[in-house]
């Protein structure tokens, strides 16, 4: 294929870099420069996709993020699908494989587009709100077709081979948009001395200075664009990014860009040869000033088939040409509201094409640009617009009509101009997306015939942005705008730089033009597509006031206006136009809406940035986790924190299942001696001379006793009476402690004791720490405890010197260590603490020692047992926030009479936390010893009984002991202590029922003789 | 009180020396002693090396707590340095290698070469006698991580909210900000480095963040473990 | 997403360092025992829930970890203040519209050091380096 | 009414559609009705139906500020499931479940509701014991849930990674199949055109300014449209229900938070199911129109702004690649907030209050939209008889002073 459409020469093209690139199957030439779309009308492609909903054939319509139509699917490669990609925002690479998203087998030749010739007249805007309802059953199999017409591209079935960042950015004045506004902007802010940064979503910075036909202190307009942004990239305070959009303008200035870093240069950063580099980089941005340069949209109008491809708008056409050196067509019809549009019939002609006529719906159009096209020797029809297009796969001519707009209808002959290209032009609608995204709602301007930014705090908006469309006022603006942001952000001294010259134009007004009235009904007219990518037509619209749909946003709604990927830029408005039009009100009265990000599509992958793959969350390891590793330990996420679950040994060349492993951990303990990495358990060091009272409060029980050397169990409830947490603490010295947590609560505990002391009781003298990294911590535990400890340590063991629920400072294994008399296995066990960084090697001078004994690692499971059978609680796992210390059967450890109502203690007498039946914890025992219950089973009285059935509790720890050799559990049954000895059921969902025997939660060492030897 | 808590009991608090001493023949592990095993540690940046992380393990790390008055007197006559008062200050001795950073209006970080925070803690405690303060020993919790070289600035900006220009973050300046997925303490001591002090049970997460967001630039991870 | 003066590390930092904690100025009766149940409930789960002004704790949990308070419009997002636990806020739902057009930032006074020492004094009349 | 149906379209379009009637009136207040429905969101135009309907009160009006279904309705994620954990809830959404499946057809609207499965996963031990006892409580109390294996996951749902690679592997889920989505605007138009249709008036752009009170009992509402009156006033206001109160002296339990949400572009379809995760914390459905509809977690601070923080965003997308890494490359087109008003103990109010003839019925958080039918309905019958329904009457005020409190927030499911 020839590029039939490039002109050969201009544009900005570079043509010494020839790239190859694939688009349906088909190989076609571009330029470095290209963009996919640019390079797709330069070898001639009309037909780019199918539409949506009437699959009919659709072309490029813009050149840049408005297009609805050119939406295509990239990649070469499976993991590289890109879906949905504009194709006129995508650089060209070479290599490129793109394709339209809809219509098969093809979308020159789609199957699917009877349903559009023959449907479409059955699927007006709420079709399906009408139909597919009988019969009840049939909905899911009618939703299976429904779905086969869903979605434009499609997602890659597999993983991203590239990856994104995150920057997090900080500036004085962020300035968006580097057309002629934002560079003058950029330029006052950044002599001022401003942090400056200043991005724009596309390849090249300059904005509507690249195609401008105009002159700026005598060179063209490009000219003095590329020699403003070089003056920029020279200065040390300013960071420029050229292919960055600005996507979400957050509350208090932070705004979120999307830099595309090799996307544009290739499939995947790799087959760019820049492997290891991102795909995308979101900014993450907090900028002092904002200053809005965004531009302006131009409208297309709407009429009869405005969506066969041939119909641009007549800015693209202009770009098309100027930029990339592309003529979209033969012959041009041109038709406007505006003086603007006219360069498109200019460039046109000074192309080599032919204009056919410029079709004005003014009666006398008299502005410079209007002049020149007659002095040009261009047709200029007023008065009058093009009514209808003709043709399928592309225009072959406009029908052209005098009309009244004031009345909305035809007043003349129709005349049928022979073209291929048809450029429309409705007026401008500036770009006022970021500044409504807190939110704000934009004002209309019945000059500008559009909405401009309502005022954000914080924000500017220069140029075309709020319609300063001209270009010496532009640049006017913007420099004085920047320097504005500047003072703003505290460079007082900020001026706005020299505006250079420009020729000053004269133009006649814009006249209110949208859609444009046809000979027929606008219910019998072909169809007039306001919003082309959801194949909304003004007759849906329409539709939807007459159903009775008055607000804006019903009718959005009703007809899914606004609702495609390019969220409406171009439709929006004539959606409105036409909606106050059929409610006989005025567009602001109508309203508008408000925009929400993103301004364009973003990637998931930008916005995850590293935290995905082994990044996702923080792996959080104990000093002890290489040894883990190497001993085979399988782990049990818990928070963050990787613990040992337990360690499966091989035997007899087997690995040991983990109710195997778990078995003989829990006889080791319970026989000999079994060690646990403890070192997760939350640790905090508490001083001052009111740590005491401090406790006292936030405790259940009491703490005015507890000697140095001495430690305390401790129940921590919330002000609901509900338990919190649980964990000992240790009297260190008279103002000095240490407490323990929950693993999970750690960092809430610590800031729960925080709130209480700097809200409530900053009198009393006490200080916080987090010492939890600081100390590793392992349990040795079980008879033979004691004899192993006393090979390693200077401290005196004996049970009369050191007993239960003391601890003791000394060395073990020569370090340094404090040791804790506590127990959660009901076994003799001894806690050492020491300063992490030795906790390896005590831990393997334990096992050195230990073999003799069989000393034996255990993990999180066995734990559990352990502590299970001794009926001691795991908060979070036998409590869920409706918990109270009563319910848990741990009378013993609230404190009524301390002197300071203490955090949960009040609520514990209201009616519901004080009744006698409340859920209780207690233990079960299943009839049948082999049975484990299943943890979370429901209890009920009758199993028997209908559905629903009435729920008395449940099962909330479950294993097997192998002690006991039987299965057995802890649960919360209503009034559960006084069921002693009753029988209980725990129907399943197989259908079985389990029965088993209420009993005490303790069942071993009821006692507790085996921690006290 | 039993014999074995003889150290304890300056102001009713327990001090504790955590090392066992030289002569004890105990080799401590880094909190990247995981990562290093795992390769994390110890890596040639290649040719186009721009950052350099070295870990500084075993330091002295200790947090006080307490007025601002009492606490400056007792710092400045046993480290020679004034605390700062002011929010986000970090002032370090005539050698570099001790430290104090504000870290809240009644809390300090001080860190000083290994095995010199017991005796410093001594020290203060007698001399801050009946004050309310606090002094917690953290050092096994949390280790210092160097970063240096062009593009350790941006380097930061792909791991921390807070700003690391020139303006947010002059020399003397540090900050408990956002790192990732955790937190950290970003410091500022000098005009050629940063530094991250990082929790223990995180080292290896924010190495290995480090390695990734670094891997364009060319970065060699390297532990000054003695 | 908010940009939060800390009234103790005295400069703007990100949200993300920050947690919301709740209604701020809530007291906890002074003897719990002597409230009804249904003083009870409501200390524990009435909140104010206003559309505009409202004063709200917050913690620079990963930054200096103190509580603080925030006055703040729950419609334009809008902070009004920040200020120390034991202040009270200068913009309240009454004076509102004067005290925005007089640009306050924060308020002054309070305890900056928890426990309220008074030999902390000196460092509160210390203006931000 | 006209009807809907097949037919009826044939033959609209033979006459170019220029025959079809409005949804609703547009009827000017009269000066009192029966009932005052404050509200006009799904749950209050269900309401109004249901009255109407169901329980022969027709004299009603629903007085919207706005535009009908224009707050929560609108911007929801849409999944419907009643896999609750506590006997209350479940009892309550349960009933609602049985409502959505014959709305489209009672309401002559089809609302799209589509049974695709609700499968809540469980990553972590403690995860796998909640959905254990959620199930089993479920399944006593007749909701189809059941405990699945990452085997059966990986056929519901083959676009999850399954493996044990994740950094949070999957460990089972729990599976409701008979839960799913439905088309938000179109419940919202569908009561409201069956609303209208039995002669309900629907008041929009009619805000409420004051309540009527004498001697304790309500006799009718300020308007910025006049005084209109009835005895019997049920507000159905979600996140504004706070000030409403406020303007009867009432003091609800109520915190408005901001409730993100977002969507892809669309595209072909990928998702058979609704995935929901507490512990990586995100969900994710797909529309019939193709876009991943995907669920946001609630900003801890009070906001009326429709708006919520960025890094909520963040890591709800880092929480669906993580489940999905293949949709890294796919994009994010729009996100959006509601305001919700939560309850402490995450359950609703349906309630009389202190004022006779005034009802609340709030606080449904998460969980509204698929509450919608059978919050209208025993809302309505509660309304209609003067005494609240027995499935509502748990859901009372009077809970947070005597503590007895329907706490899902323990062993729940995640936000939605």
């Amino acid at each position: 294929m020839t590029q039939s459409n490039r002109l050969n020469q201009g544009g900005r093209i570079d043509r010494s870099r020839r790239l190859s690139f694939t688009f349906n199957g088909q190989q076609y030439m571009g330029f470095a420069g290209d963009t996919l779309a640019s390079a797709l009308l330069a070898n001639g492609v009309d037909v780019v996709n199918r539409s949506f909903k009437y699959s009919r054939p659709r072309g490029i319509t813009a050149a840049g993020p408005e297009e609805p139509n050119a939406i295509v699917q990239l990649g070469a490669t499976e993991a590289a699908q890109v879906p949905n990609v504009r194709a006129t925002q995508q650089a060209l690479y070479d290599g490129l494989v793109a394709r339209g998203t809809n219509g098969w087998p093809s979308v020159q030749r789609d199957v699917m587009s009877w349903v559009g010739k023959l449907g479409g007249g059955f699927m007006p805007p709420g079709f399906y709100y009408k139909t597919f309802m009988a019969p009840a059953s049939m909905w899911m199999t009618y939703e299976k077709f429904i779905r086969k017409g869903a979605g434009l591209g499609r997602s890659p079935s597999e993983a991203d081979p590239d990856i994104y960042d995150h920057f997090n950015q900080h500036c004085d004045v962020l300035v968006i948009g580097s057309g002629p506004a934002g560079l003058t902007a950029a330029l006052s802010a950044a002599r001022a001395g401003a942090r400056v940064i200043l991005c724009d979503e596309q390849e090249e910075m300059g904005g509507s200075l690249l195609d401008s036909r105009e002159s700026i202190d005598g060179a063209p307009a490009s000219a003095w664009a590329e020699q403003a942004v070089a003056e920029l990239a020279g200065l040390d305070n300013v960071t420029l990014l050229p292919r960055t959009t600005a996507n979400g303008y957050h509350d208090h200035n932070f705004v979120t860009l999307h830099e595309r870093r090799t996307e544009h240069l290739a499939d995947t950063a790799a087959a760019a040869g820049r492997e290891g580099e991102v795909r995308a980089r979101l900014h993450r941005v907090r900028a002092g000033r904002v200053v809005l340069a965004s531009g302006s949209h131009e409208r297309p109008l709407v009429y009869a088939n405005n969506d066969v491809p041939g119909n641009l708008v007549a800015g693209a056409v202009s770009v098309y040409i100027r930029r990339y050196g592309v003529v979209p067509g033969q012959r041009l019809v041109l038709s406007t509201n505006n003086d603007h549009a006219y360069r498109a019939a200019l460039d046109w002609q000074e192309a080599g094409r032919e204009v056919v006529a410029v079709v004005d719906s003014r009666a006398k159009p008299d502005g410079d640009l209007a002049k020149q096209a007659r002095d040009a020797g261009i047709r200029v029809i007023t008065g009058s617009a093009v009514m209808e297009a003709t043709g399928n796969q592309r225009v072959s001519g406009a029908k052209v009509v005098a009309i009244d707009t004031e009345r909305f209808v035809v007043t003349g002959k129709v005349e049928t101009l022979e073209c291929d290209t048809i450029a429309s032009s409705g007026g401008y609608s500036p770009v006022v997306h970021l500044a409504s995204h807190t939110g704000k709602r934009p004002q209309w301007r019945d000059d500008l015939l559009g909405f401009v930014p309502g005022e954000v705090k914080g924000m500017h908006v220069a140029g075309g942005a709020h319609g300063v469309y001209a270009l010496g006022e532009a640049l006017a603006d913007g420099a004085g705008v920047g320097a504005e942001a500047a003072r703003a952000a505290g460079f007082e001294e900020a001026a706005a730089i020299a505006v250079p010259d420009v020729e000053v134009r004269h133009e006649s007004p814009t006249s209110a033009l949208y859609q444009v009235p046809h000979e027929k009904p606008p219910l019998r007219a072909p169809k007039q597509f306001v919003d082309l990518q959801n194949d909304v037509t003004a007759a849906a619209v329409e539709l939807a006031t007459r159903e009775g749909f008055e607000s804006i946003e019903h009718v959005k709604r009703y007809t899914a206006l606004g609702f495609g990927t390019d969220q409406g830029k171009l439709g929006n408005i004539n959606g409105m136009a036409i909606a106050a039009r059929c409610l006989n009100r005025s567009i602001p009265d109508v309203g508008t809406t408000v925009f929400r990000p993103n301004y364009t599509p973003v990637s998931f992958g930008a916005i995850v940035g590293r935290h995905c793959r082994d990044l996702f969350d923080p792996e959080r390891y104990t000093a002890l986790h290489q040894w883990h590793v190497e001993n085979g330990a399988e782990f049990e996420d818990v928070g963050q924190w990787k613990r040992p679950w337990y360690f499966p040994r091989r035997v007899n060349g087997k690995r040991e299942t983990m109710h195997e492993a778990v078995a003989r951990e829990c006889l080791a303990v319970r026989r000999g001696v079994g060690i646990l990495d403890a070192s997760t358990l939350g640790k905090i060091d508490i001083q001052g001379p009111d740590a005491r009272e401090f406790l006292g409060r936030v405790y259940t029980n009491k703490w005015a006793k507890l000697a140095p050397g001495r430690v305390r169990y401790g129940l921590m409830c919330k002000d609901d009476g509900m338990l919190m947490d649980d964990g000992t603490t240790s009297c260190l010295g008279e103002n000095h402690f240490l407490m323990t947590t929950t693993t999970g609560g750690a960092a809430g505990v610590l800031e729960w004791l925080e709130l209480w002391h700097q809200t409530e009781w900053p009198e009393l003298q006490v200080y916080f720490g987090s010492v939890t990294d600081h100390w590793a911590t392992m349990t040795v535990t079980g008879p033979d405890a004691r004899k192993l400890m006393s090979e390693v340590t200077d401290i005196d063991l004996d049970r009369e010197q050191f007993k239960f629920m003391d601890w003791k400072e000394g060395k073990v294994a020569g370090v340094p260590a404090r040791v804790f008399r506590i127990s959660f296995t009901g076994e003799l066990a001894f806690e050492i603490n020491v300063q992490a960084n030795y906790a390896m090697h005590v831990w393997k001078a334990l096992f050195a020692h230990g073999e003799k004994y069989d000393l034996t690692p255990y993990g999180t499971e066995t734990m559990h047992v352990l502590r299970a059978e001794k009926g001691l609680i795991i908060a979070g796992q036998d409590t869920d926030g409706s918990v109270t210390p009563e319910d848990l059967g741990m009378h013993w450890a609230v404190g009524y009479d301390k002197p300071f109502s203490w955090i949960g203690q009040r609520a514990l007498t209201r009616p519901d936390t004080a009744r006698e039946d409340r859920k209780q914890l207690v233990g079960l025992k299943p009839k049948d010893p082999k049975v484990v219950l299943e943890e979370g089973a429901q209890i009920v009285l009758d199993p028997e009984q209908k559905i629903p059935m009435t729920m008395m509790g449940h099962v909330t720890s479950s294993y097997y002991s192998p002690v006991l050799e039987s299965g057995f559990a802890l649960a919360v049954l209503k009034g559960g202590r006084n069921r002693m000895g009753e029988t209980v059921y725990l129907p399943m969902s197989d259908g079985s029922v389990h029965q088993a025997e209420v009993v005490s939660t303790v069942f071993i060492d009821p006692k507790g003789e085996r921690q006290n030897v | 009180m039993s014999e074995a808590h003889s150290e304890a009991s300056v102001g009713n608090a327990a001090t504790f020396d955590t090392h066992p001493g030289a002569d004890a023949g105990v080799t401590p592990e880094s909190p990247l002693q995981w990562s290093r095993v795992q390769g994390h540690v110890t890596e040639e940046g290649g040719a186009a090396e721009q950052i350099r992380v070295v870990e500084r393990p075993f330091l002295g790390h200790l947090v006080l707590r307490g007025g601002a008055i009492t606490l400056d007197e007792a710092v400045r006559a046993e480290l020679g340095v004034s605390l700062p008062g002011k929010p986000l200050g970090l002032v370090l001795d005539a050698e570099g290698s001790r430290s104090v950073q504000w870290v809240s209006p009644d809390e300090w970080l001080v860190i000083v070469p290994a095995g010199e925070e017991f005796e410093l803690e001594n020290r203060l405690r007698a001399r801050l006698g009946d004050a309310h303060f606090a002094i917690v020993n953290v050092g096994g919790g949390q280790t210092l991580l160097e970063l240096s070289g062009e593009k350790a600035r941006e380097l930061l900006m792909k791991s921390v909210v807070y700003d690391v220009h020139e303006h947010g973050l002059p020399v003397g300046k540090a900050v408990g900000t956002v790192f990732a997925k955790t937190s950290v303490v970003l410091r500022r001591p000098t005009e050629a480095r940063f530094e991250l002090v990082v929790r223990r049970s995180f080292a290896d997460y924010c190495v290995r963040w480090l390695r990734d967001a670094g891997r364009e630039y060319g970065l060699r991870v390297e532990s000054a473990s003695p | 997403m908010f940009h939060i003066f800390c009234p103790y590390c005295q400069e703007y930092r990100e949200e993300e360092e920050f947690h919301p904690s709740g209604q701020a100025h809530l007291v906890r009766p002074a003897d719990p025992a002597s409230v009804s149940d249904d003083e009870w409930g409501d200390y524990l789960f009435f909140r104010d829930n206003p559309r505009g002004i409202h004063h709200e704790m917050w913690v620079h949990r990963l930054g200096c970890r103190k509580f603080f308070n925030i006055t703040r419009d729950t419609t334009s997002y809008e902070i009004l203040e920040t200020y120390r636990m034991g202040e009270q806020p200068s913009i309240t739902a009454a004076n509102a519209e004067v005290r925005r057009e007089q640009g306050v930032q924060t308020a002054d006074g309070g305890w900056q050091t928890v426990g309220a020492q008074p030999e902390n004094s000196r460092l509160n009349e210390e203006t931000p380096s | 009414m006209q009807r809907y149906s097949g037919f009826s379209l044939v033959k609209h379009a033979l006459s170019h559609h220029e025959n079809w009637e409005r949804h609703w009136r547009n009827p000017t207040p009269k000066k009192r009705y029966d009932v005052i429905i404050v509200g006009g969101g799904g749950h209050g135009l269900a309401t109004a139906y249901y009255l109407a309907k169901e329980f022969g009160v027709t004299n009603v009006a629903v007085i919207e500020k706005g535009w009908l279904g224009g707050g929560n309705t609108a911007r929801n994620t849409t999944i419907v499931r009643s896999n609750y954990l506590w006997d209350e809830a479940a009892q309550l959404y349960n009933h609602s479940l049985d409502l959505w499946k014959g709305l489209s057809q009672d309401l002559n609207y089809n609302v799209m509701f589509s049974q695709r499965g609700v499968l809540n996963l469980a990553h972590t031990l403690q995860d796998m014991r909640d959905v254990q006892r959620r199930v089993n409580a479920n399944r006593l109390n007749g909701i189809d849930s059941e405990v699945v294996t990452p085997e059966q996951i990986k056929e519901i749902e083959p676009a999850l990674d399954t493996s044990k690679n994740a950094r949070y592997p999957i460990m089972g889920a729990s599976w409701q199949k008979s839960a799913g989505v439905a088309r938000h605007d179109a419940v919202a138009w569908g009561f409201a055109r069956g609303a209208d249709a039995l002669g309900v008036d629907l008041l929009q752009n009619t805000e409420v300014t004051g309540f009527k009170i004498r001697d304790g009992q309500i006799y009718g509402v300020h308007t910025n449209r006049g005084d209109i009156e009835a005895h019997t006033v049920g507000c159905v206001a979600a996140g504004n229900s706070g000030v409403l109160a406020k303007m009867a002296g009432i003091k609800l339990p109520l915190e408005s938070h901001p409730l993100q949400a977002l969507v892809s572009e669309p595209l072909k379809p990928i998702l058979n199911t609704v995935t929901m995760s507490n512990h990586v914390h995100g969900y994710v459905s797909q529309s019939d129109k193709g876009d991943l509809v995907i669920g946001a977690g609630i900003d801890g601070y009070l906001g009326y702004g429709q708006r919520g923080s960025f890094p909520t965003i963040e890591h709800t997308l880092q929480a669906i690649v993580e489940m999905f890494p293949m949709f890294s490359r796919v994009r994010m087109n729009r996100q959006w907030g509601g305001i919700v008003d939560t309850c402490p103990d995450a359950c609703p109010i349906l309630s009389k209050t202190q004022v006779k003839g005034l009802y609340f019925n709030c606080g449904w958080g998460t969980g509204g939209f698929k509450a919608t039918p059978g919050s209208g309905h025993v809302f309505a019958a509660s309304l209609a008889k003067g005494e609240m329904h027995p499935i509502a009457a748990p859901f009372s005020i009077d809970r947070f002073n005597t503590g007895a409190l329907i706490d899902e927030h323990g062993a729940a499911g995640v936000a939605h």
